[in-house]
């Protein structure tokens, strides 16, 4: 089983620039996170949390700062930092089962091995009898969970999740929290959660980011040091949900207005 | 090129190009009855056949061909673009084969009658072209190029029978068996045979040429080849009937279709089969093109482009009369 | 507040068509295919053989299909067309095969080196122009005359369009694949073959079918090198004689294995292609 | 539960680059652009050059590029370059213009019925591997020795490519943009012009540049037609004169134009189409 | 203002056959709903909520069964019922302001009036200065709201939304909660309104309808009588979301297989 790693982003800050558009979508960020840390990340939409996830997945250049993976400087992906993307993002040309193999195959496992743990993880997404199918037959809550499953089956030490959740059904849901915690709970893998669901950051989280509107900038870091398994219904969860709400209110009514943009 | 290389006991590959057509019907008649080959051993004949001379000028540049039969036209032009080095006439092959051919409600009977017309020919700046166009010039008239009434329309054979099909041309100045086509098969009539225009009726249709280097290395390889030649040429002029039916098989069996029987008799009638080049005649030729503008901005030199004592030493053997160059026999 | 669940008919079982039943339904189709296309052959010939009848042609300038076809039989018969097909299709299938090669590799090296980009891929835009005879004489120099001369030329017909293919293939290939394959640990010729190539393979293959016609057109002109037994040669030939009805022949021949090989290579691959990506399954 | 909440130092002005830094990175980048293609040609020139002089081939089979420059230099001088260009040139965009109708046309046709696909569809794979010789009987036979035949063979050359290139672009555009644009009401043409094509135009576009390069070539087997003063004739004295200088020197031009018409045109709309899609944003 | 119009559906049903997989989507459904009634629809991944979308969009057939809208069969998409997919389905090629105003080029208003509703709408969903942007360039809740503008600004009197806020923040998710309940109080369409928040459901619906899983059967049918408006936090809403959730636990524990696929 693989440990977790430190995480250290310094002065990160990112712009796009096309054509003649200039966005800055992440304002300069400092953020340390230890070794084995379940991370959540809260903020408005287009605030950076994607453009965050894929900095630290080194699937895009920051403009500038530095991030460090236990003192090594990210200039690129690496299959210890499995990215989740916000649209699945599968290979429309392979199976089910083909999509969830892809990370498995630069390993040294033997094919049949491989073949039995993308299995294994179709089915710990209840996705039995899927094995064959392409990715435009499934459902969206369906290709979450195809995803989900090509990450984890790679067994990286940090994994970084962009709404990984976010089309599931509450029971779905659950189930997969569960898996997840329990999951983390043996591995301690470093994990940066991003969702737009207070309760889901505060049931999973070591910690809490707020981020504020767009140029997204770090305002809260809360600790949550609720006793686990923690579930969504648990009154504290709810608690310190409604409290962090407040503060997530806090930060984004500071700035209403939308155009940071420059043409 | 390659194939000229001598192997290890010192036999070489013969590379032969020609055309497979009537004009050609020595080179024809000597590979088929294999005179050639026993002619030229020990050393290894290949023979490459081609669908246009310039083509075929091309391949003998690059080193690829020897020996080859060839109209004067692209012999010339492989002569003055190597600036006289790459080849040489050693005989000619045949004479003749050209014909004006005529819509008979054209109404063409002098060149004055070309007024007006659309006359093709089947290549720009062929032997024929320049016939043409040196016709015109003669009668006082102008090609349309020129801003003239007379529309010099080039354009390959094949479609010049279409055409005349059609009825979109008046005339056609072009080679067998071509000409014999158009008579036979789109109603074209006899204006005249290029022959009655040339003193003797005779003028350099096909040359025997070679690549200098080889030449060089192999003149003996050369003579036992004009030795070939100048037999295969005899066998021709001496058995008509014989040389005709060996010809389109020999056509057929490289182009996988044989003339018709009528079409190849007519046509034969209007070639002779000579070893001579006529070298005056390819004279008068470069000299109509060059007051043309063709052929580039100086007369070409043919000082040197016949290399004729090989192919009198093969007749003195014979005891035929030799060949003066430039100058008729 | 009124919960009332009302319970509903069990679901029954919907897949109403069982193996053997949906078997037929895919015959059926493809027997409604079949139909469509004898249909439209006979309407087709009839019409040729009517125009060439009646029409204001001669019909040695226009023969009909019925022409057309004795003489096709004919060739077949006495070999020429069997023998002459055969060698020009071992010379497309090599000089298209090299092409193929090469041009994956050629257009993958311009999409990944931007400097390449800027010059080797301008070139190759303006080459792409060139009609094959302009590379004949560059054949014989630096091949002589033989079957590696005419295969070049062949490459040089098909091989531009093939790299600009996978060019154009590659470039248009949605970023967030090679990004969700590099981060699960893919790199170099992995990420090549087994993302960049099959995202990019809908639009390479189109390149693909163009190259295929290139290398055709190619080889048409390339066996005008020198004489032999060859497609290339039988077409010269009856342009050389005006004979129309051979020239239509091996117009015919040509058509003929250009239409099987598309069924028998890029069809198939065509249709996995929209099964798995789910093309086509809208019609506008 | 400790909700500690640190202030960060406010966010700063991050778009460091006004519009006329911008302005001078852009052209930097075309700067660099521009040196490579430098670098590049005359590196190319020169081993051309070279080649030509110590090469085993004589100069006049195989010319360099300062003898190629001559020739070119004389034929633009003497007018001949200028005006064959351009009379090919006026064939060329009528042809191809054509051809672009046609073929959005027909491919748009193959798409939308099947029976369509089955037959014409069918038919035109096999007529798009045909060399445009093949046209050239029908087509003085059909039109005479005038213009509308030479850009008859044009379009029968870069037509079905076009097709074909419509056809692959359409038959892979993802459904469900055609379901979105129905659903808002687009029918008929609006769906076509404003979702299906632009839709499919990525694929398109590859097409189009490859039906260029089939009108390129089959402009130049048409000009043979008959002779007039064109590229297509100027290439093929040159070939029938044995004059390698001016082969190239027409070959130059032809990439020339092919490349200029690149720049011009096919060039940005390929940039307009990757900055719009986002695509190339990520090197693999 | 358009006015609703009343849905009836019979024993509509749909399997999808696609090379040698059948997948059972939908089980025969009934359903009626009532001119202007807000309906929610909640169910596990993969039951077919998007697919019944879908065919009530007229985008796909169904297998069999019959569906009416105003007494009129359902053959074909109509710009009077929009859909509102799950993945957005923006147009890649147009701009975010020429993606909202697509569905307005149909109607005969002038060119300068669909611009300004376009750029309305733009500003309803807060992506002001965003008009120039592509696709592309968007964030994943960005998407979302373009999508949302697109189907909204087309003032269509049947609204089709599958999970239209699945990937927005609380906040931003608020707002838009308010605009939808205030433009549909103001004109009273009918809506279908797919979402996999159970308190959302609460919020918003008439009506809320639980599926069973794959193939999905309409299993409860409640209706929400709460007065409006109605907030997510609200003591009562958050009530009749847990009683709620126990119905549909009790559909989704029902059946714990995922394998009616036949290969
Ligand atoms: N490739 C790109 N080019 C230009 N701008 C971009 C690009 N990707 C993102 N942006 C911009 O960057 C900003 C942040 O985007 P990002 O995807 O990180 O937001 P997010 O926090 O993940 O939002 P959401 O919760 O909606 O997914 C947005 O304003 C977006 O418009
Ligand atoms: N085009 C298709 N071809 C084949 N099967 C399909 C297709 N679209 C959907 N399905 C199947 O139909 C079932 C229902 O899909 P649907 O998209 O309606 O689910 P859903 O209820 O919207 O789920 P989610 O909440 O995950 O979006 C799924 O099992 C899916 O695999
Ligand atoms: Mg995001
Ligand atoms: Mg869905």
């Amino acid at each position: 089983m693989s440990t977790g790693r430190a995480l250290h982003l310094r002065g990160v800050q990112k712009t796009y620039v096309s054509g003649d558009r200039t966005v800055d979508a992440l304002a300069p960020t400092d953020l340390d996170v230890e070794p084995g840390e379940f991370v959540c990340l809260l903020g408005a939409s287009g605030c950076g949390k994607s453009t965050l996830l894929q900095l630290v997945a080194g699937l895009e250049p920051a403009t500038s700062g530095t991030i460090t993976v236990d003192d090594t400087p990210v200039e690129g992906p690496s299959s210890d930092r499995v990215l989740l993307f916000q649209d699945a993002a599968l290979f429309p040309w392979l199976t089910v089962e083909d999509n969830v193999a892809f990370g498995l195959k630069h390993s040294t496992r033997p094919v049949d091995d491989q073949r039995q743990v993308a299995r294994d993880w179709i089915a710990r997404v209840h996705l039995r009898g899927f094995e064959g199918a392409y990715v435009h037959q499934l459902s969206g809550g369906m290709r979450q969970r195809v995803a989900l499953a090509r990450a984890l089956a790679t067994d990286p030490s940090m994994l970084l999740m962009d709404e990984p959740f976010g089309a599931l059904d509450a029971l779905t849901r659950d189930r997969l929290h569960e898996e997840l915690e329990s999951l983390w709970a043996a591995t301690r893998k470093t994990v940066l959660f991003v969702t737009h669901n207070v309760r889901e950051a505060v049931a999973l989280g070591d910690r809490v980011l707020v981020f504020s509107p767009r140029p997204g900038r770090i305002v809260a870091d809360v600790r949550v040091t609720l006793p686990r398994p923690r579930a969504l219904e648990d009154v504290a969860v709810m608690q310190q949900a409604a409290d962090l709400m407040k503060v997530l209110r806090r930060a984004l009514d500071a700035t209403t207005d939308d155009s940071r943009i420059e043409a | 090129g390659s194939s000229s290389a001598p192997a290890s006991d010192g036999s070489v590959t013969v590379t032969v190009a020609h055309l497979p057509n009537l004009t050609n019907a020595p080179a024809l008649v000597a590979v088929a009855d294999g005179r050639l080959r026993t002619a030229l051993a020990p050393h290894t004949l290949d023979v490459k056949s081609f669908s246009a001379g310039p083509q075929l000028i091309e391949a003998l540049l690059a080193g690829e061909v020897e020996i080859a039969y060839v109209g004067p036209s692209p012999a010339l032009n492989g002569f003055v673009k190597s600036r006289g080095a790459a080849l040489r006439v050693i005989a000619g092959a045949s004479s003749g084969g050209s014909l004006f051919v005529v819509r008979p409600e054209a109404g063409i009977r002098t060149p004055a009658d070309l007024a007006g017309k659309r006359i093709a020919t089947p290549q720009r700046g062929g032997t024929q072209d320049i016939a043409l166009r040196f016709l015109v010039k003669g009668a006082g008239l102008r090609t349309s190029d020129e801003g003239g009434t007379v529309a010099v329309v080039p354009m390959q054979p094949a479609d010049i029978l279409t055409v005349f099909q059609r009825g979109q041309i008046d005339g056609a100045w072009t080679a067998e068996p071509w000409c014999t086509r158009l008579m036979q098969e789109a109603g074209a009539t006899v204006w005249f045979d290029e022959r009655t225009r040339w003193p003797e009726g005779r003028f350099a249709t096909t040359h025997v040429i070679v690549a200098t280097p080889f030449l060089e290395r192999h003149p003996d390889i050369v003579r036992a080849f004009l030795r070939a030649h100048v037999e295969a040429t005899q066998f021709v002029v001496d058995h008509p009937a014989d040389a005709q039916r060996v010809v389109n098989a020999e056509i057929k069996r490289i182009t996988t279709a044989a003339l018709p029987a009528r079409v190849l008799e007519t046509a034969f009638r209007h070639v002779d089969f000579t070893w001579d080049p006529l070298a005056d005649t390819v004279a008068v030729m470069a000299d109509h093109a060059h007051q043309l503008g063709f052929l580039g901005d100086a007369a070409p030199d043919l000082q040197q482009l016949y290399a004729l004592d090989p192919l009198n030493d093969v007749l003195r053997e014979k005891g035929l009369p030799p060949i003066g160059a430039g100058g008729p026999r | 507040m009124d919960i009332h669940t009302h319970t509903l008919p069990a679901p029954t079982t919907l897949d109403t068509a069982p193996p053997r039943a949906r078997d037929r339904r895919l015959t059926r189709l493809r027997r409604s295919v079949l139909a469509h296309r004898i249909v439209f052959f006979t309407v087709l010939l009839c019409a040729w053989e009517l125009v060439s009848r009646v029409g204001p042609w001669p019909d040695y300038l226009m023969p009909g299909p019925l022409a057309v076809g004795r003489a096709l039989v004919a060739g077949l018969r006495n070999g020429l067309f069997v023998h002459g097909a055969s060698v020009s299709l071992v010379r497309l299938l090599i000089g298209y095969g090299l092409s193929l090669v090469g041009g994956v590799v050629l257009g993958t090296l311009l999409v990944r080196y931007t400097a390449l980009r800027n010059t080797v891929g301008t070139l190759i835009v303006g080459l792409q122009a060139l009609p094959s005879v302009c590379w004949l004489p560059l054949a014989i120099l630096w091949f002589g005359l033989n079957e590696r001369a005419i295969i070049f030329v062949v490459v040089m017909g098909s091989l531009f369009s093939v790299v600009l293919g996978v060019r154009d293939g590659i470039a248009n290939t949605p970023p967030i694949f090679v990004k969700a394959a590099r981060n699960l640990g893919a790199t170099g010729v992995r990420l090549y073959t087994e993302v960049v190539l099959p995202a990019a393979f809908p639009t390479i293959l189109a390149g693909l079918k163009q190259g295929w016609a290139f290398a055709w057109r190619s080889l048409m002109a390339a066996e005008l090198l020198y004489f032999s037994l060859s497609l290339g040669n039988l077409l010269q030939t009856g342009r050389d004689l005006n004979d129309a009805a051979q020239v239509m022949a091996v117009m015919t021949l040509i058509i003929l294995v250009g239409v099987t090989f598309n069924q028998l290579l890029f069809a198939p691959l065509e249709r996995r292609v929209a099964e798995r990506w789910g093309f086509g399954t809208t019609r506008a």
